[in-house]
C-alpha cells in the first residue's frame, strides 16, 4: 500500500468543496469528525469549570466565587459534561467514524438523518450557551433539575431544559440510525458472531438511546410547561408529587449512565486484544453482557432516590435490581483481564489508557455497590462520595475510554502518528492526578461532606485541598495530552494501513479512509474480528 | 454522488423505531395520569364528567376514519391508482383539520369555564381535579401538536405524489407518514377512554 | 436491495377493520356508562388495547413485516411495562 | 479512626465495612493479576501469544455465579440494616423539624421552639421532617442518617445519641443559594442538663402561675403572646370581652376570676365562640385550688408579668434562622447584615422604581412580612415570606433590630 503522504482520503474527497463540504456532508466520517471537535471543545470548557469548582473548594469560606456563582458553575459543568460531552462522545464521534467501516458498510442507514442529528446537537449547544447569558441568569438547579426548586428559581432554567431536550433528540436520531445500520447494512460474511465488540456495545447503547431518551424529553418539557403555566404538576397542594418527578428524571438518567459507559467498554474490548495479540476472551459473554447491561440498566433508576421519601418496598426492589446490574460489568472486567493471559502485551498509549480504564472503572463501580446497598447509601447519598463515584466511572471510565479511542483510532483517520513518549508522560500525570483528586473526594464524602456545597466545615479542609492539588496535576496531564495529539496528528510521521497490527476491517483500508470507505466492490468477511494470525503491524 | 443504496425495509424499520420513541414520550404523561388516578379516583371521575363526551366521541370517529383513509391511500398508490391516492390523502388532511377545529371549540368552552392549567378556579376544585385537567391539557395538547405535524407530513407527501416523486414503485415516504398518522390515532385511542370515559 | 415490498392490502380488509374499530368504540362508551368501579378502567384499557392491535397489525401492516419488527415492538412494550410497573412499587406502597 | 457507638451509625458502618472490605479485596486481586500478566507476558519476552484460547464456559460460569453470590449478600445485609434505620424504637421522643430556605427549626411536643436540636443522651429521638418550600434533606453524618424533607409529604428519621456532644446537621438536598449555609447542630446533653434546659430560662422569679401553665402544657394550645392557635391566646386577658356559647346560644361576658375558674375546671360549659370543644377539664387533683388561683392571678396580671411573657426578639431571630442569611457582625452573607441596620440608609427597588430610604420600623416590618415588595439593591430576591410570623413576633424582632 504505497500511499504518498499527500494522500488525504475523505479529508479531500467530497461532492462539495470547502466548508460547505463539511456543513452539508452526509459522509459518516466527516460527521464523526465534526462531532469530535464539538465534544473536545465542550470537554475543555467543562473541564475548566471543573477546575474552577475545585479551586473554590480548596479552602472553607469564599475563595474565588460566591454561592450563586458556584451553583451556576457546577450546574453548567454537569450539563456540559453529561449532555454535551459524555453522552455523544464515543457513540456520536467514534461510533459515526467507525460503525459503518466495522460492519463493512459504506455509510449509515440514514446519512441525512445523521447530519440532522449533528445540527440538533449544535442547536442544543447554542441554547445551552444562550442560557448562560440570557434571562434571569445562569441556571442553578444542578444537572438534575429537581422540582420544586427548578420550577421556582428565577434563573433561566427553561432554556437550559430545552437545550437538553434538543441534545436528547440528537442522541435519539443517532440511536435510530445505529440500530437500523447494524440490522440492515452488515456486509457479506459479517455475521453477528463476527461483529467487533465495539459494534455490539454501540448497538446495545443505541437501543437505550431509542427507548429511554424520550422520557427525559417529556420530563424536561413538563418542567418548561410548569414554569410557563405554573400548573402545579409536581406540587402536592395541587395533586402533584415532587418525588414522581425524580422517577421520571432517573428513568432516563440512569440508563443514560450506561449510554456513557457501554461504548467505552466497547473501545476497551477492541484495544486490549490488539495489544495482547490475542482473541478477546469470552466473545459471546462480552457481547451478551453488553445487552444485559443495557436491559438491566433500565430497571434500577430509583437507586438515586433511597432518601427521597420513596416507599421502603421500592427500595427493596431497586436495591436488589441495582446489584444485578453489577454482574455483567463484573463479567466484562474478568474477561478483559483474562484476555491478557499468555498474550504478547505491548504497552502502547492506547493500551495504557485501556488498563487505566479497567482500574478506574473497577474503583468507581465497586463504589457503586456501596451506593447500591440501602443502608450505606443513606449515609453516602448526596455526599461527595457520590461525586467521586461518578467521576471515577464517567471520567475515569468514559473519559479514559475516549482518550484510548483517540490514541487508537485518530492516527487511522489522519494518517499520522503522535509521539508515544509524550503520550505516556501525559497518561502518567493524568492517571495519578485523577486518582488523587477523586480518592480524596470520596474520602471526604465518607466523612460526611455533602455535595453541591460551596463552603464546608473545617474538618474537611485537608482532603479538599489534596483533591484540588490533584486536579492541577490532572490538568497538566490533559494539556500535554491534547497538545501532543494535536501536533502528532497534523505533523507526525505518516502511517500505513495498520500501525497496530489489528484485525478489524478499518485496518484493511487506507488511512485516512477514502470516501465510501471501501473500493469498488463491497468487502467480504471470512474471519472473526480478533484473529491476528498473519496480521502484521506495518512500520511507521 | 452520495451512496445510492435503496433499502425500503430499513427505512420502514427506522420509522418504527422513531414511533417507539413517540410512544415512550407520551408514556411519561400516562405514568403521571396513572399515579394521580390511583391517588384520587373519585376526583378523577368527577373531573372527567366536566369534559364534553360528544366532542371526544366525534373526534374519535374522525381520527379512526382518517386512519382508514390514509391506509387506503397507500393501497391505492401501490395499485397504481394515483388519483384515488391523492383524494384519500387530502381527505385525511381534511379530517385532521376537522379534529383540530373540534378541539379548538372544546378547549375554548372549557377555558371559558375558567378551567385551564394554573387557573384559580381549577386550584379550588381540589388536587385531584387540578391534576386531571393539567394532564388533560398537556396530553391533548401534545397530541394536537402531533396531529398537526402528521397532517403536514401527509400534505408534503401528497404533493410529491402529484409530482411523481412518490410512485407505486417508491412509496416508502407515503408509507412512513401513514405509519406516523396511525400512531397519532393510536395515542388518541387511549386518551379518549382514559380522559372522557371514567366514571 | 428492496427485497420485499409487501402486496397492497385490498380495500375490503381495511374497511372491515374500520367497522370493527367503530363497533369497539361504541362498546367502550356503552360499558363506561355502567358502573363497575375500578373495573371500568381495566375494561376501557382492554378494549383500547384490542383496537390498537387492530390498527398496528392491519393498518400499519405489521402482519406483513418480518420478525424483527415484531421483536422490536415487544421489546418496547416490555420496557414500557417495566417503567410503569416499577414506578408503582413506590407509589402504591408509600 | 474510632467509630461512633450510636445504634444507627453502627447499623450503617457494619454494611459499609462489609462492602468496602470486599471491594478492596476484589480491586487488589484484579490489579495484582493484571500487573502480573502485563509484566510476565510483555512483548519483548513473548513476541507471539502462547495461547489462542477463545474462552472457557466454566470460567464464565464461575465469574458469573461468584459475583452474583457476593452482591446478593451485600444487598441483603444492606437491606436488613436499612430497616433498622426506618423502624423507630418504642418510646422515642418526637421532635418536629421544619426546613425552609435556609434554616432548620425544631419544635418540641410542648411547643417550645429552637434552632438547634437539643436532645437527651440515651433516648431515641424521632424527627418528623416537613418542608415549607423546596426539597431539603436532614443529614446528620455522625448518626449516618439522611432523609429528604419534601413539601406536602410526611417523613421521619430517628437516632439516639450515646455520648454527649455537638453533632453537625447538614442540608444534603440542593436548595439554592443558602444550601451550604443550611447547617445546624444536634446538641446531645446528659439527661440532667437536658432537664435543666427544659426548664424555662430563669426558674427564679418565675411566677407560680406560669410554671403551672408550662407544666400542664397549656402552651401546647394557648399562646402567651396573643398569636392565634387552635385555642384562644392567654395574652392580657384581664377585662377583655369574650363571646361564649352557653347551651347552644352565644353570649357576651367580661373575663373575670370566676369565668376563668369555670373555664379551667369545666370548659364544656362555656366554649369561646369559634373554637372547638377540645379543652380537657382540670379537676382539683390535677391542678390544686392554690395552683389554680395562682394561674388565674397570673393570667389576670394580678402580679406583674415577668420577662418571659414579653417576647425576646433576639431569641426569635435565632430560632427562625434569619442568621442563616443575615450576619450580626456586618460580614456579607446571602442577605444584608443586621449590624447597624437601625440607622442605615438603603437603596431599594420598589416595583421597578429605585429609591433611597431610611430604615425605620415600618420598613423593617414590611421587609419581614412581604420581602418581595422592595428588594435591597445588590441582593437576590430570595428572602422567604414571613407570613408564618405573628404580629407580636415581628414587633419584637423589629424592636431588637432597631437596637442593633
Ligand atoms: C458512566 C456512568 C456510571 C456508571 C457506569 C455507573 C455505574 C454504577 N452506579 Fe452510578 N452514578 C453515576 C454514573 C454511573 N454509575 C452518576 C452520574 C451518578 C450521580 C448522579 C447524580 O446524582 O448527580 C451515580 C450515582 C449512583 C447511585 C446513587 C447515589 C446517590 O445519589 O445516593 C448509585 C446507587 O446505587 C449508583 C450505583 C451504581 C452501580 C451499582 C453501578 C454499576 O453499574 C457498577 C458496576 C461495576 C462494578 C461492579 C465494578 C467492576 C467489576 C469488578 C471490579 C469485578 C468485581 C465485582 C463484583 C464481584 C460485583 N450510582
Ligand atoms: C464526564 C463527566 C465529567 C467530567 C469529565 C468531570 C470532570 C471534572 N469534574 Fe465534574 N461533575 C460532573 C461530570 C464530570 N466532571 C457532573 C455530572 C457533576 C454533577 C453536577 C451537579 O451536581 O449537578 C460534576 C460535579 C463536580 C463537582 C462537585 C460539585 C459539587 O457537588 O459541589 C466537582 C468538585 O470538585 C467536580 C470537579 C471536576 C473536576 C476537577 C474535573 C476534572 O476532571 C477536569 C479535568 C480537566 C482539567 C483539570 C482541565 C484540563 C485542561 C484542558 C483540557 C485544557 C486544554 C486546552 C488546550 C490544550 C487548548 N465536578
Ligand atoms: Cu436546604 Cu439544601
Ligand atoms: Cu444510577
Amino acid at each position: 500500500m504505497s500511499k504518498s503522504t499527500t494522500y488525504t482520503g475523505f479529508w479531500q474527497e467530497s461532492p462539495r468543496p470547502g466548508i460547505l463540504g463539511w456543513l452539508l456532508t452526509t459522509d459518516h466520517k466527516r460527521i464523526g469528525i465534526m462531532y469530535l471537535c464539538c465534544i473536545i471543545a465542550t470537554f475543555i470548557v467543562g473541564a475548566c469549570l471543573g477546575l474552577a469548582i475545585r479551586l473554590e473548594l480548596i479552602a472553607p469560606g469564599r475563595t474565588i466565587m460566591d454561592a450563586q456563582t458556584y451553583n451556576a458553575t457546577f450546574t453548567l459543568h454537569g450539563i456540559l459534561m453529561i449532555f454535551m460531552f459524555l453522552i455523544p462522545s464515543i457513540p456520536a464521534a467514534f461510533g459515526n467514524l467507525l460503525l459503518p467501516i466495522h460492519i463493512g458498510a459504506r455509510d449509515v442507514s440514514f446519512p441525512k438523518l445523521n447530519l440532522l442529528s449533528w445540527y440538533c446537537y449544535m442547536i442544543g449547544a447554542l441554547l445551552a450557551v444562550l442560557a448562560i447569558f440570557s434571562g434571569g441568569g445562569t441556571p442553578d438547579t444542578g444537572w438534575t433539575f429537581y422540582v420544586p426548586f427548578s420550577t421556582q428559581t428565577t434563573t433561566n432554567v427553561s432554556m437550559a431544559a430545552f437545550a437538553a431536550f434538543m441534545l436528547g433528540f440528537s442522541s435519539i436520531l443517532t440511536g435510530i440510525n445505529f440500530v437500523t445500520t447494524v440490522h440492515r447494512l452488515r456486509c457479506k460474511g459479517m455475521t453477528w458472531g463476527r461483529m467487533p465488540l465495539f459494534v455490539w456495545t454501540l448497538y446495545a447503547t443505541a437501543w437505550i438511546q431509542v427507548l429511554a431518551t424520550p422520557m427525559i424529553g417529556i420530563t424536561l418539557v413538563l418542567i418548561i410547561l410548569e414554569r410557563v403555566f405554573g400548573a402545579g404538576l409536581f406540587d402536592a397542594a395541587r395533586g402533584g408529587d415532587p418525588v414522581l418527578y425524580q422517577h421520571l428524571f432517573w428513568i432516563y438518567s440512569h440508563p443514560a449512565v450506561y449510554i456513557m459507559i457501554l461504548p467505552g467498554m466497547g473501545v476497551i474490548s477492541e484495544v486490549i486484544p490488539t495489544f495482547a495479540r490475542k482473541p478477546l476472551f469470552g466473545y459471546w459473554a462480552m457481547a451478551l453482557s453488553s445487552l444485559a447491561i443495557a436491559f438491566a440498566g433500565s430497571l434500577v433508576w430509583a437507586h438515586h432516590m433511597y432518601a427521597s421519601g420513596m416507599s421502603d418496598f421500592a427500595i427493596l426492589v431497586f436495591s436488589f435490581l441495582t446489584f444485578i446490574v453489577a454482574i455483567p460489568s463484573a463479567i466484562k472486567v474478568f474477561n478483559w483481564v483474562s484476555t491478557l493471559y499468555k498474550g504478547s502485551i505491548e504497552l502502547a498509549p492506547p493500551m495504557l489508557f485501556a488498563l487505566a480504564f479497567i482500574f478506574n472503572f473497577a474503583i468507581g463501580g465497586l463504589g457503586g455497590l456501596a451506593l447500591g446497598a440501602a443502608a450505606s447509601d443513606i449515609h453516602l447519598h448526596d455526599t461527595t462520595f457520590v461525586v467521586g463515584h461518578f467521576h471515577y466511572v464517567m471520567f475515569g471510565g468514559g473519559g479514559f475510554a475516549l482518550f484510548a479511542a483517540m490514541h487508537y483510532w485518530l492516527p487511522k483517520f489522519t494518517g499520522r502518528m503522535y509521539n508515544h513518549k509524550t503520550a505516556m508522560i501525559a497518561w502518567g500525570l493524568l492517571f495519578v492526578g485523577f486518582n488523587i483528586t477523586y480518592m480524596a473526594m470520596q474520602a471526604v464524602g465518607i466523612m460526611g461532606m455533602p455535595r453541591r456545597y460551596n463552603d464546608y466545615v473545617p474538618e474537611f479542609t485537608t482532603l479538599n485541598m489534596v483533591s484540588t492539588v490533584g486536579s492541577w496535576v490532572m490538568a497538566i496531564g490533559l494539556i500535554i495530552m491534547f497538545v501532543n495529539l494535536w501536533q502528532g496528528l497534523r505533523r507526525g510521521r505518516p502511517i500505513g494501513m495498520n500501525p497496530w497490527g489489528a484485525a478489524t476491517l478499518e485496518w484493511t483500508i487506507p488511512s485516512p479512509p477514502p470516501l465510501e470507505n471501501f473500493g469498488v466492490e463491497d468487502p467480504v468477511v471470512t474471519k472473526g474480528p480478533y484473529e491476528f494470525k498473519g496480521v502484521v503491524a506495518d512500520e511507521y | 454522488m452520495s451512496i445510492e443504496h435503496r433499502d425500503d425495509t430499513g427505512d420502514r424499520f427506522g420509522m418504527w423505531l422513531f414511533l417507539y420513541t413517540e410512544v415512550i414520550l407520551f408514556s411519561g404523561l400516562f405514568i403521571l395520569y396513572a399515579v394521580s388516578l390511583s391517588k384520587f379516583p373519585e376526583q378523577f371521575s368527577e373531573a372527567s364528567h366536566k369534559l364534553n363526551i360528544y366532542f371526544g366521541t366525534i373526534n374519535t370517529l374522525v381520527l379512526l376514519t382518517s386512519s382508514l383513509t390514509i391506509a387506503l391511500a397507500l393501497s391505492a398508490l401501490q395499485m397504481g391508482r394515483k388519483k384515488q391516492c391523492l383524494i384519500l390523502c387530502w381527505t385525511t388532511i381534511g379530517l385532521a383539520i376537522v379534529f383540530l377545529i373540534n378541539k379548538y371549540f372544546e378547549w375554548s368552552a372549557e377555558i371559558g369555564h375558567g378551567i385551564y392549567p394554573g387557573s384559580e378556579q381549577l386550584a379550588e376544585m381540589g388536587p385531584g381535579v387540578a391534576a386531571f385537567f393539567n394532564l388533560y391539557y398537556f396530553t391533548a395538547g401534545l397530541h394536537g401538536l402531533h396531529v398537526f405535524i402528521g397532517a403536514t407530513l401527509i400534505a408534503v407527501v401528497a404533493v410529491m405524489t402529484a409530482k411523481d416523486k412518490v410512485t407505486s414503485e417508491r412509496f416508502t415516504l407515503l408509507e412512513n407518514s401513514a405509519l406516523y398518522w396511525h400512531l397519532v390515532d393510536l395515542v388518541w385511542i387511549f386518551v379518549f377512554p382514559l380522559y372522557y370515559l371514567i366514571l | 436491495m428492496s427485497e420485499h415490498n409487501h402486496e397492497p392490502v385490498p380495500y375490503r380488509t381495511f374497511i372491515l377493520i374500520w367497522c370493527a374499530l367503530l363497533v369497539l368504540t361504541v362498546i367502550t362508551i356503552a360499558v363506561s356508562r355502567v358502573h363497575l368501579g375500578a373495573l371500568n378502567i381495566w375494561v376501557a384499557l382492554g378494549v383500547a388495547s384490542i383496537k390498537s392491535s387492530l390498527v398496528i397489525f392491519v393498518f400499519m401492516h405489521l402482519r406483513q413485516e418480518s420478525k424483527l419488527f415484531k421483536i422490536g415492538l415487544t421489546t418496547m412494550l416490555v420496557i414500557l411495562a417495566i417503567f410503569i410497573g416499577l414506578t408503582f412499587t413506590d407509589v402504591l406502597y408509600r | 479512626m474510632n467509630l461512633p457507638t450510636n445504634p444507627t451509625a453502627q447499623a450503617v458502618d457494619s454494611v459499609l465495612i462489609y462492602i468496602f472490605g470486599f471491594s478492596l479485596l476484589l480491586l487488589l486481586g484484579i490489579t495484582v493479576v493484571t500487573l502480573y500478566f502485563i509484566i510476565k507476558y510483555r512483548r519483548s519476552k513473548y513476541p507471539e501469544p502462547t495461547s489462542e484460547a477463545h474462552g472457557s464456559f466454566w470460567l464464565e460460569a464461575v465469574w458469573t455465579l461468584l459475583p452474583t453470590l457476593i452482591v446478593l449478600t451485600m444487598f441483603w445485609y444492606g437491606w436488613t440494616n436499612y430497616l433498622g434505620l426506618r423502624n423507630v424504637p418504642e418510646g422515642a421522643m418526637e421532635v418536629k423539624a421544619t426546613a425552609r430556605m435556609w434554616s432548620w427549626q425544631f419544635e418540641y411536643p410542648d411547643g417550645r421552639k429552637a434552632n438547634k436540636l437539643y436532645v437527651p443522651v440515651g433516648q431515641p429521638i424521632k424527627v418528623d421532617l416537613v418542608s415549607t418550600d423546596v426539597l431539603h434533606s436532614f443529614f446528620a453524618p455522625a448518626f449516618r442518617i439522611k432523609r429528604d424533607a419534601v413539601p406536602g409529604m410526611q417523613s421521619h428519621v430517628w437516632f439516639e445519641a450515646t455520648e454527649p456532644g455537638s453533632y453537625d446537621i447538614f442540608c444534603a438536598e440542593f436548595c439554592g443559594t443558602g444550601h451550604a449555609a443550611m447547617i445546624t447542630t444536634i446538641e446531645a446533653l446528659p439527661p440532667e442538663e437536658y432537664a435543666a434546659w427544659l426548664q424555662p430560662a430563669e426558674p427564679t422569679g418565675e411566677p407560680r402561675g406560669l410554671i403551672v401553665i408550662n407544666e400542664q402544657g397549656c402552651t401546647g394550645c394557648h399562646s402567651l403572646d396573643g398569636s392565634e392557635g387552635i385555642a384562644p391566646s392567654l395574652f392580657q386577658l384581664a377585662g377583655q370581652l369574650r363571646k361564649v356559647i352557653v347551651a347552644g346560644q352565644s353570649k357576651q361576658l367580661t373575663i373575670d376570676e370566676d369565668y376563668l375558674r369555670r373555664a379551667i375546671r369545666d370548659p364544656e360549659l362555656e366554649m369561646v365562640d369559634g373554637f372547638d370543644p377540645m379543652m380537657p377539664a382540670y379537676d382539683a387533683d390535677t391542678i390544686s385550688d392554690a395552683d389554680l388561683q395562682a394561674v388565674i392571678d397570673y393570667l389576670l396580671g394580678k402580679i406583674e408579668p415577668s420577662q418571659t411573657l414579653k417576647l425576646d426578639g433576639k431569641q426569635l431571630i435565632e430560632n427562625y434562622g434569619c442568621l442563616g442569611c443575615h450576619s450580626q457582625d456586618g460580614s456579607e452573607l446571602v442577605g444584608p447584615s443586621f449590624k447597624g441596620i437601625g440607622e442605615r440608609e438603603v437603596r431599594i427597588d420598589r416595583d421597578g422604581a429605585n429609591e433611597l430610604i431610611k430604615v425605620d420600623r415600618d420598613y423593617l416590618i414590611r421587609a419581614i412580612k412581604q420581602p418581595s415588595a422592595d428588594i435591597v439593591e445588590g441582593y437576590p430576591p430570595i428572602m422567604p415570606e414571613g407570613d408564618y410570623l405573628s404580629d407580636e413576633e415581628v414587633e419584637a424582632m423589629v424592636e431588637h433590630l432597631l437596637k442593633q
